[in-house]
């Protein structure tokens, strides 16, 4: 697959600079990093922020996620790698109003530890953080292990509900408890079909096959499930579903919302072939389906595959997934 | 001899020169398995430091401190940041103190591997950076002679790279390819040397 | 590139199943073709009627553009084939609410036969049809040919322009004017990195080289004005801008929308990188950009590349262009 | 003999098993140049005719608008669209009448290929479909002897396949590879002659 951009080194600030002269009612810059994104109308006095970080090529993850409703601040790595302590520490600074700052995050080696020494560096300046990481990927480790797993598209729920949570004038507790309750109700698996390529690295990370595909494979290339030959849709969303439903049984009267996320390459056409079959699934189990989300949410840049995240609801949750939020890619 | 402002100065000038020359050595020992960045992250890293050598206070607390946002400015990999943390540890022992004895050294190193181990949350015996600076306090442990020590702390850290070599990665992304993994030595405990080498100066 | 599917004769249906089980307070099939779809909340008794029709495998185009603010009816052919004069024809008695039609869709054979044909079906229903054919692409035919021109992205302008209008409650007179305004107000050009693969096909419609590009083809990969190797971003933004700005020159003062768009596996990370030069380059013309579009809206389904369209605005489309609409896929 | 519905069931029957039996013929002259779908256009839109023939009315208008629709159900091609342009044009003249004479027949595809040419808006000469009907028009000119309409048809359309197989594509998808096309018969006048000829029985 190819790409169109300058010099690699570039690619980052560059993809920034665009977005943010594209869409200037919704992200700045803050801080001389040049990689932290905020609010460009900052959320109301006394609200509790909140930040993520990771590494750039996931758009909309993780910068595009910035605005009213969802995060207050982002800061964004290279591609595929994890920003700097710094950096997040100037994220969790802007987006403290007083209140505290939830940092929510993927589950990834150099985010958690730069996002903990992060909150190390902003305790001094007596800002209070919590952390909720998010670890969705049933794919990745046995639910025994859980706390292994990766974090992939159910962050975007989290970042949702934790987001309404915040607006809606919690305090940080009450929205830290609110986020983990989505991340832990949140259970997400991925196929991939093609792979991407890391600008500074100039060739594909990995190989598929030209006709075989990986279940379960993770957003940066990851080893999954298994490879095996391409699949008809319909059998492909089937085993994702089986996989999804194995690890978060559901039961009739249950509410759920399921996002059906392209990897990148892969086209809307075949998001809705295959919610056929997920929302087929879903009703067979006696499940309701609430605001389903359909189309790229969570990407590998140029990657074709797909992920799917279930999210079972509560009334609590039901009312924060619903509630207005607004962003350069998503509105509510 | 005491350790002092311009000691550390030294130490950082012989420190940059040397990872400018490792930048190949440490990319292509975590290519093998890793992604490959190592080296990126040392040279910017120990670029950055150098940089503002010049301008580090005598308080060797804060001249740690400061390389320590050096190292957290300039990258967010894992070692990076490991080494920013292992930095900052010490710097909170040497707050307020403008020099210390080489007498110190090897709590100092426990210091930063303890700080290490806590913010990576990785075992030791993992064949990572942090069975280095465990073999070098063990073996600078109770010396206080200056060149004793710097003698005692490379034997150390190259003896804990040979033990290491042929036991598998169990952290960071190289725990996938663990069985891989025998035979190489690990990029993080590979770099440790370098620094420690180039510190003995 | 990889595609998810089951049987290739049954990939139009599923998606638009699919589609409405996702959206179904957007969309409704219409008739019983199958492939007429509709908006699930029509609009009011008198409104003028909003129709488009082409083949698939452009989501959002064509079938997205359906809801408030936009198209009243859409039908839909098979991937980049027209659909039937018959479905048309149903999807203009829907769309009629006794105040008249307007056909606007994109300047190819089939689609105008049928749509012509369309008209003489339901002229004995006495419902009264206009047209507006859309010819933006600069790179299919010299200006002094325009009417000979394809029909790319900037009929999303022109959805955007008419649907407003209409909702306004123009009569029919009034909205196929203001249509064909910003028909002609509107300039497409596309450089295409990789083909796609049409699903009864089976294999990519046409090859680009693994290193080279090639400027100003078509959606369906109908040839260009030069094949040659893939350029820098900057160099490929520069050289889209030039003929673009050659085919309709800018003056100091002028206001202006424009769309970077993604024909699918281009992911927007690239299109910001692009953004930078198009802002850059109409900023030197001394346009004012108006609510630019960066994001996938007019799509091959998962071929590799990227269009700009510009659309000179007056005041009053302007003020069209701005007005609230909202279906899936977009929100104003 | 005159036309009425029952010879028009009976045309209708030999032309759908024709379309069957060109499938592939269709298929492949098409794909030559263009996007290989003639077949499917025929074979489809004349299934469909067939299956509503036994409701067709009396009427010959009705009858043939009948067709035309089924036609433009079954595919939304250049040719299906055109075959159904043609298709009505011939029952808008038929309208109200039960019956019609051999004689009138040039004069009907005179009407076909003239609305045909107004949908299309293609000229004549241009080497498509209009040039088989323009040939058939006047081939049949003043011919009233049912039998002898019908080889002047098939003539007709023969000689102008003939005519044209050495010209250049101008219209449709073709008409991108002009150059390509000159030797190549037209995949339209090909598919027009078979209709041509299972038509004349
Ligand atoms: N959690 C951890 N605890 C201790 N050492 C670690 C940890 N993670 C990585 N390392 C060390 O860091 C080295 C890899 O560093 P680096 O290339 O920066 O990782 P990455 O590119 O994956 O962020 C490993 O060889 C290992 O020595
Ligand atoms: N505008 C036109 N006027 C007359 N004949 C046309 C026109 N366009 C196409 N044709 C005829 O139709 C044939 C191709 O039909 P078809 O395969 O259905 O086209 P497509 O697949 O491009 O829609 C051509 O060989 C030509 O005879
Ligand atoms: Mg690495
Ligand atoms: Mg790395
Ligand atoms: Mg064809
Ligand atoms: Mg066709």
């Amino acid at each position: 697959m190819k790409k169109i951009l300058n010099n690699p080194v570039d690619y980052v600030d560059e993809m920034l600079e665009g977005l943010i002269a594209a869409h200037p009612h919704f992200y700045r810059l803050h801080g001389d990093s040049g990689r932290v994104v905020v609010r460009a109308m900052p959320g109301h006095r006394g609200k509790v922020g909140l930040v993520t970080g990771g590494g750039s090529g996931h758009l909309p993850v993780f910068t595009g996620y910035v605005g009213a409703g969802l995060l207050d601040a982002c800061a964004i790595g290279d591609v595929f790698a994890s920003p700097s302590a710094e950096q997040m520490a100037d994220a969790i600074r802007f987006a403290d109003q007083g209140a505290g700052v939830l940092r929510l995050y993927g589950n990834y080696g150099g985010d958690i530890m730069n996002f903990d020494m992060a909150g190390e560096l902003v305790e001094f300046e007596d800002i209070t953080c919590t952390t909720v990481v998010l670890a969705d990927d049933v794919a990745s480790a046995p639910l025994a292990e859980r706390e292994k797993r990766r974090g992939v598209a159910g962050m975007v729920y989290a970042f949702k509900i934790a987001g309404a949570a915040a607006e809606s004038g919690r305090d940080l507790a009450a929205v830290t408890k609110v986020a983990q309750k989505a991340a832990d109700a949140c259970r997400s698996i991925g196929a991939a079909l093609s792979p991407c390529t890391v600008p500074q690295v100039g060739k594909p990370t990995f190989h598929i096959a030209e006709d075989e595909m990986e279940m379960g494979m993770g957003i940066h290339g990851e080893p999954g499930v298994w490879v095996d030959k391409l699949r008809p849709a319909d059998a492909i969303a089937g085993e994702m579903m089986d996989r999804l439903l194995a690890d978060m049984p559901l039961a009739k009267g249950d509410r759920v919302s399921v996002m059906v996320n392209s990897l990148g390459a892969t086209p809307p056409e075949e998001l809705y072939i295959l919610y056929r079959i997920v929302k087929a699934r879903l009703e067979a189990a006696g499940a309701t389906i609430v605001m389903p989300l359909v189309g790229r949410y969570a990407t590998s840049m140029e990657m074709a595959g797909v992920s799917f995240t279930l999210l079972k609801l509560d009334p609590e949750l039901e009312g924060l997934l619903k509630a207005p939020c607004e962003c350069a890619f998503w509105r509510v | 001899m005491s350790i002092d402002r311009a000691a550390v100065v030294a130490g950082i000038t012989r420190l940059a020169a040397a990872m400018e020359r490792d930048f190949d050595l440490l990319n292509t020992a975590d290519g093998a398995l890793g992604d490959g960045d190592l080296g990126v992250t040392m040279t910017r890293g120990m670029r950055m430091v150098a940089e503002g050598a010049e301008a580090l206070p005598d308080d060797l607390g804060k001249a740690l401190l400061a390389c320590a946002q050096a190292f957290t400015k300039s990258s967010g990999s894992s070692y990076g940041t490991l080494m920013a943390t292992g930095l900052m540890a010490m710097a909170k022992a040497l707050k307020g103190r403008e020099s210390c004895e080489a007498a110190e050294f090897s709590g100092l190193v426990a210091l930063a591997r303890d700080a290490m181990q806590a913010r990576g949350k990785a075992e030791l015996g993992g064949k990572t950076v942090l069975d280095s600076l465990n073999a070098v306090a063990l073996a600078t442990a109770g010396v206080s002679d200056p060149a004793a020590v710097a003698t005692a702390a490379v034997q150390g850290a190259r003896a804990a790279m040979e033990a290491f070599r042929d036991k598998p990665a169990t952290v960071g992304r190289a725990r996938i390819f663990a069985e891989k993994s025998r035979g190489l030595d690990d990029p993080g405990m590979l770099a440790m040397t370098e620094v420690v080498v180039a510190l003995a100066g």
